[in-house]
């Protein structure tokens, strides 16, 4: 996302800039596509885990578009986008006053709402990225919590240092960090916090005894094609116009995945003998995270290359980290956080300042061009964004620790958190189930009604 | 001590299960079965193939009790479980040589005598 | 939708009225989405019945894209949209006459053709709509019949009325209803026809007896997603060009379910203490319904107030339902008749002539700056659209429940219908499954092959 | 596809012909709809078959979007589109050397490499359309082997006969075959494969022994709703503009389906008397393969009439092919092959010079408007397209089969071919599954541990 | 009456049925179970988790019968579902104390002789 | 010859497993049941509609032994099933009359006694 004028005075946007219908149009749909990754990654995650947590699952993303939604709307969008602050911005569009049908933005040629209601989208799936460290064993409530603190105080400050004209901005005279569409500010700031978040909870019971597998493999092959479906939107989008660079970021993210399929099925030949669909749809994410930092500043040949290289880190980083006690469940940092580091850095390799004679903008050339400088300054993001995550969720999940348990009991996560916490079965024939008047309602679960104790007729 | 195995219409269970807990029977096992009888045949037709269903859900009971419940139970199911149009179902009842009680370890012998008249 | 010049004679469209290629390419993936909407529809609906009538449910909506689609083409559409009629459209356009790549109208942007292809489907998933409160026991043949007539006798009348330029319609000088994208034409149609089919049909042979439980909630949440993901389409679509209506459309169309989610886990949670998947769903279709009429012509943040005052009566109701008689097994009234009814009115307290200095076309203030006259014309809609399809669909079922059964047999019910009138199983093993020859093969089902009558052996 | 100046050399371009916003937003989303359809395929497909071969099924497609993404991007789209050879192309685009953000063709209004793009997504459903014909029984590695090379032999080469500027293409004044958006290029060719890879490969273990139903008919309906969303893209998409084209393709592509529905649904309440959901998927494929051709070319009411049609010829090819032991498993010629020589025929009689007074690029008038020629002109390309398509198919199965065998073993067959190709099962509950320790893990399956064989309490 | 509690592959299910038919035995029950026996396990791979599946596909028959029919079906059945291959299943023949009829209570002690030959 | 039916809790299948593994009992047959005991009832709520599910996911054993093997496996299954909590299941004894090994038809009513101390 390339917003150099973000930084001006938001007053001095008089020049009354014009409304562009073709970019208008295609940052609708582009904002309908990204929303909709976000059941794409409720189906994703939840066909991985088994059957009596996949509403839980499930869940945990179709809930942040409701609660993220709205506190995004409220506030963290002023947060991120308002004012010129290094580290944060003010209060200026709370409760979306002053964000209006007008572009806000010299730069821009969509109405301001338009351009909040992106961000919206964006803001909504990064925390429920996190949940596929901590399926099937975080209380639900206490997620909530944790995602709405972790949302103000790590994904608005973040996005406003790289997008809002904060200190990392290409505009603010400190440090220029490329990331398109949210290589550090999505895919590390959740990959982080996502390990951090499987450490502090502990692995699930059965963890590294049981075998707990995918429930549902077509599910995670649905979610992936919806991913990627609203991936296009993700990084495409994030040019906020209907331009070349959109083209660019579009035509890198179809070929970045395509190359990061066909590397991850010749590792699994290699290693197995078979090319798994579990395995697939992995590789199609984690080559989507990768190219979402470089999309619209590298060329399509490097899209290829920089998908078929994301390969390498995830799919070692999974095989290693199933064999730790460290319980990523659904390895979101190996996809999301490695995705998203492999990706910035490959920024300052691949990224630049022109392509086929046409310019690219917010881009410059990097190290394969023989400028490594912009590789430093995509390293320190990495760092920096890695680090800020890591200690900020640490932080926040140690705190809402201390106002209500983190997890889940043993009994619910034995008995699957779908009955224990939304008190609802994914998949049920109704067998066995006595309805119940209202007035029998126990607000949580219910004793067997009292009464004579019936002698187990088996027993004494 | 017997095991009674009860292959029902899945529209009964309900009925069933409500029939056994006013007799006071309350361990049972449930699974969901496909049973051939007397029942019509279903056709179906997928695309250029069609087939002659010779199977229908049925669900199929066991509870193991002592013997004076086993009556007690039979009567129980035959009663709930009747519509009395063919495919209501059958009911078995097996000898049992031994049962126990994973939770405590009680070997149920001397269990399948208990009181005869339910209170 | 706004067509203040509809009302115009259609041969006075002379002065070559100019395509726009930006509105052209939304216009056309607003129509995509929308149809999008119908199967998501069947697999909300087809989710929350049980499995044995999955595909009957799932087919009511797909039913509907073939048959409303070719009638609508060929009649429907001409008798809303055409002639200057109080009451009814004519026959202009019977059969796509007339209907050509050209704008129709000097206020549209978008081919006819076009304009044509969005508004099939919306007359497409109305009657569906429908569907939610007779399945698991309406005769399929019957049902088509029922929704034939319903859109010929209801749909296309109340379309004229309000967006046709009928009695309803601003321009017509009569009453000049607010209605941006159907609440009232679509979602208080189908509601209050959902009520009376509901009531007219009976309830379900187990209803109040058994637990009639959702089989795949999954699918339930899969279908929220498409629903979401095409209601941008209708909403943001029914501006019919990529402006900045369209864009206050989207962004409302994002923050109305957002809101109306939050509220109804906060009301999940007070009620059960736990938050509901099915509940979310159902929450995030409230929302909405509810925005709809209004999506185009209230500010944002009167979008969040919707749709958080959107939750209550629709929650309230399901749970009040329930305990009642009338089985609208999946509370389509409750859902879409209460969210049209709400959002009708709604629209007259939080409408705005103009947002942010931006005049919104064919708006004007509502009763919170002051002018409540516009809530009695909203209120006289809803009366009149509620009765009038209320009388209508008993009308029509009771003419076509002379001509042939409404319900399966209680054989069907029992079975389930996806066997009985489909011939087919949603999911099936193929054990004891044996191939049938042609000419083995019956028109309906068939009884055991004849022959010497076994005797079963366990019996005597 | 209308390119009636790809022929002219490339180096012509020279007038900097202009990008157009709302045109590139257009194909930019209907590149992102294309490639939806190769997950909704696999949902289709993976739907019909049974639950044991669901994941390779699926992978079938999937893989398709990897290697034949990379494969296409690489070589394909060069032996397509570049030169002005009348049967390929030549290497000037190898490794999308040249292929940049500026338009390549005078005519053409969008970045070239979002026409790449967009031709990459057809590239990759075509081959994976075949796979439906072999099944439950094809070696994995084989299958990806041979769809790589079918790409470049079968694919790449008609491709550029009819689109590429190629001898049957309208402006290389030899034949000027009219085929809109593929109906020979994309299911004549793999049609007609799949008649060949079924008849080569041999039916399954148990075909026509046993009943082979659909394990997941809620899939093949999700999959059919998916896919007509994603045809919007492929058929409007084509005329490769926000143009009046692309929404006759568009408003051709909701009716035809619509149609198609309705007769096949009549049809089968005819023959069995119920009208199913498997049918009916069906029923909208063959509606949208076989407007396919003339999406862009006929009137709307024509469009009516082809979809209705269509249903003819691959209702019963369906019926009929089922009784023979040619196990093309899904239908694939019925649906796809039939519907694109039906559609690419019917071309010849309904297409249309002009329409309501507007010119249609590309476009003639037909037999109904006393044109028979155009008609002579499709059946050459239907004979001559399906003719080497089959050849070659064969050829390439022929030679494949030389270095590798092309069926899995019968073993792995009967136990599915998801566990045996791919190390996976669709659905598991994990139970009995034990983990295993890396050093144990073998390459392929293994045997049951060695060790003093236990006695089979049960035997002697 | 002895109730013949039967394993065996699911393809082969087909073929049992139509053998039992052909041997006029009617009634029975059917349900998908998972079984351990001689079989090679199979190896699945899911991302870094590697199982080995103890468990394979087969299918559980549940026929009771009256004496006479006893020797009828348990051949039915070792014919039609045998491959010779590891992995064919087992036949268990179990006593039954009495058996009834739901649709009509026929108590079916009487009925457990039949005319023996089948006609 | 003997027929162990045991019900016992999902999670603990693979521990059974396990157990009877190194008790020497290989041949098994393994199918999901839900089970109704002394277990508390969840409650859940589907929009309107509340039910009290009086049914639980368990796991149905069934293991075809030789009198010498009986204990062992039961044993077996007593240890590794047992949590103490209410729910754990139950461990059924049938006799069986025949068994018969579907690969070759061997009819195993000899090879009821095995040598009885395992290798
Ligand atoms: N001999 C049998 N052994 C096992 N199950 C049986 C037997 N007979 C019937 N059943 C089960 O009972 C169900 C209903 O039996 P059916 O004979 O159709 O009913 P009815 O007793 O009314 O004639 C069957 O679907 C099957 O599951
Ligand atoms: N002792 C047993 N008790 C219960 N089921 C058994 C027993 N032995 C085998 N089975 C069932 O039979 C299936 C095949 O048994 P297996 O021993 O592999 O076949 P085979 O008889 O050819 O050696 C197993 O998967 C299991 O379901
Ligand atoms: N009498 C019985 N017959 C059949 N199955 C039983 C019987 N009693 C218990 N079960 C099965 O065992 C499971 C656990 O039984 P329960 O009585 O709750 O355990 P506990 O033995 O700890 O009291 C039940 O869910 C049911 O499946």
């Amino acid at each position: 996302m390339i917003h150099p004028l973000l930084t001006l005075p938001t007053l001095a946007t008089a020049a009354a800039p014009a409304l562009n219908g073709a970019d208008t149009a295609w940052m609708m749909i582009a904002t309908a596509l990204v929303l909709v990754m976000t059941p794409g990654l409720a189906f994703f995650y939840g066909g991985l885990v088994r059957s009596k947590n996949a509403l839980n699952t499930k869940m945990m993303s179709f809930a942040a578009m409701g609660f993220i939604g709205v506190l995004w709307a409220l506030i963290g969008f002023s947060l991120a986008f308002s004012g010129d602050g290094k580290w944060i911005g003010n209060f200026a569009y709370l409760g979306l006053r002053h964000v209006g049908l007008a572009p806000h933005d010299p730069a821009h040629t969509i109405p301001f709402l338009l351009f909040m209601a992106y961000q919206t989208t964006f803001a909504i799936i990064t925390p429920a990225l996190i949940s596929g460290a901590i399926v099937e064993r975080m209380r639900f409530r206490t997620y909530l919590l944790f995602i709405a603190l972790w949302s103000l105080l790590v994904y608005a400050p973040v996005a406003h240092w790289i997008w809002g004209g904060g200190w990392l901005s290409a505009g603010h005279g400190d440090v220029g960090v490329m990331d398109f569409a949210g290589g550090a500010v999505v895919h590390i700031t959740a990959g982080v916090a996502a390990l951090v978040a499987a450490s502090l909870l502990g692995p699930r019971k059965d963890y590294s005894r049981q075998a707990l597998l995918p429930h549902n493999v077509p599910f995670v092959l649905l979610g992936t094609g919806l991913l990627w479906l609203g991936w296009f939107g993700f990084n495409a989008g994030s040019a906020l116009a209907a331009n070349p660079q959109a083209v660019l970021a579009f035509v890198n993210s179809l070929l970045a995945p395509c190359a990061a399929l066909v590397v991850w099925s010749l590792l699994d030949m290699f290693r197995g003998g078979r090319i798994t669909a579990v395995g697939s749809a992995t590789a199609i994410v984690v080559g989507l995270a990768t190219i979402t930092p470089a999309a619209g500043f590298v060329a399509p040949s490097s899209a290829l290359i920089i998908g078929a290289i994301a390969a390498f880190p995830s799919y070692y980083a999974i095989l290693y980290r199933a064999k730790t006690r460290l319980d990523d469940s659904l390895d979101v940092f190996s996809a999301h956080g490695l995705g998203g580091i492999t990706g910035m850095l490959l920024v300052g390799v691949f990224c630049r300042a022109s392509i086929g004679g046409v310019p690219i903008p917010g881009s410059t050339d990097g190290a394969l061009m023989g400028h490594p400088d912009q590789l430093g300054r995509q390293a320190l993001a990495v760092l920096v964004v890695g680090l800020y995550s890591g200690v900020a969720t640490f932080v926040i999940l140690k705190l809402v620790g201390l106002v209500m348990p983190l997890r889940a009991t043993g009994r619910q996560e034995d008995r699957g958190l779908d009955i224990g916490l939304h008190g609802e079965e994914a998949y049920t024939t109704g067998e066995g189930a006595l309805l119940l008047m209202e007035h029998e309602r126990p607000v949580t679960t219910s004793a067997n009604p009292a009464g004579p104790k019936p002698r187990n007729l088996v027993e004494a | 001590m017997k095991l009674i195995v009860a292959v029902i219409r899945p529209e009964k269970l309900n009925e069933v299960l409500k029939a056994l807990y006013k007799a006071e029977v309350r361990g049972l096992s449930v699974s969901r079965i496909q049973g051939h009888g007397g029942e019509t045949d279903e056709v179906e037709t997928y695309r250029g193939t069609t087939v002659r269903m010779k199977l229908q859900e049925k669900v199929r009971l066991e509870i193991g009790v002592s013997e004076p419940f086993v009556d007690v139970a039979v009567n129980a199911i035959l009663d709930a479980a009747h519509t009395g149009e063919i495919g209501d179902g059958k009911v078995f009842v097996l000898p049992v040589d031994h049962v126990y009680r994973i939770r405590n370890r009680e070997a149920d012998r001397a269990a399948v005598t208990p009181i005869p008249n339910p209170d």
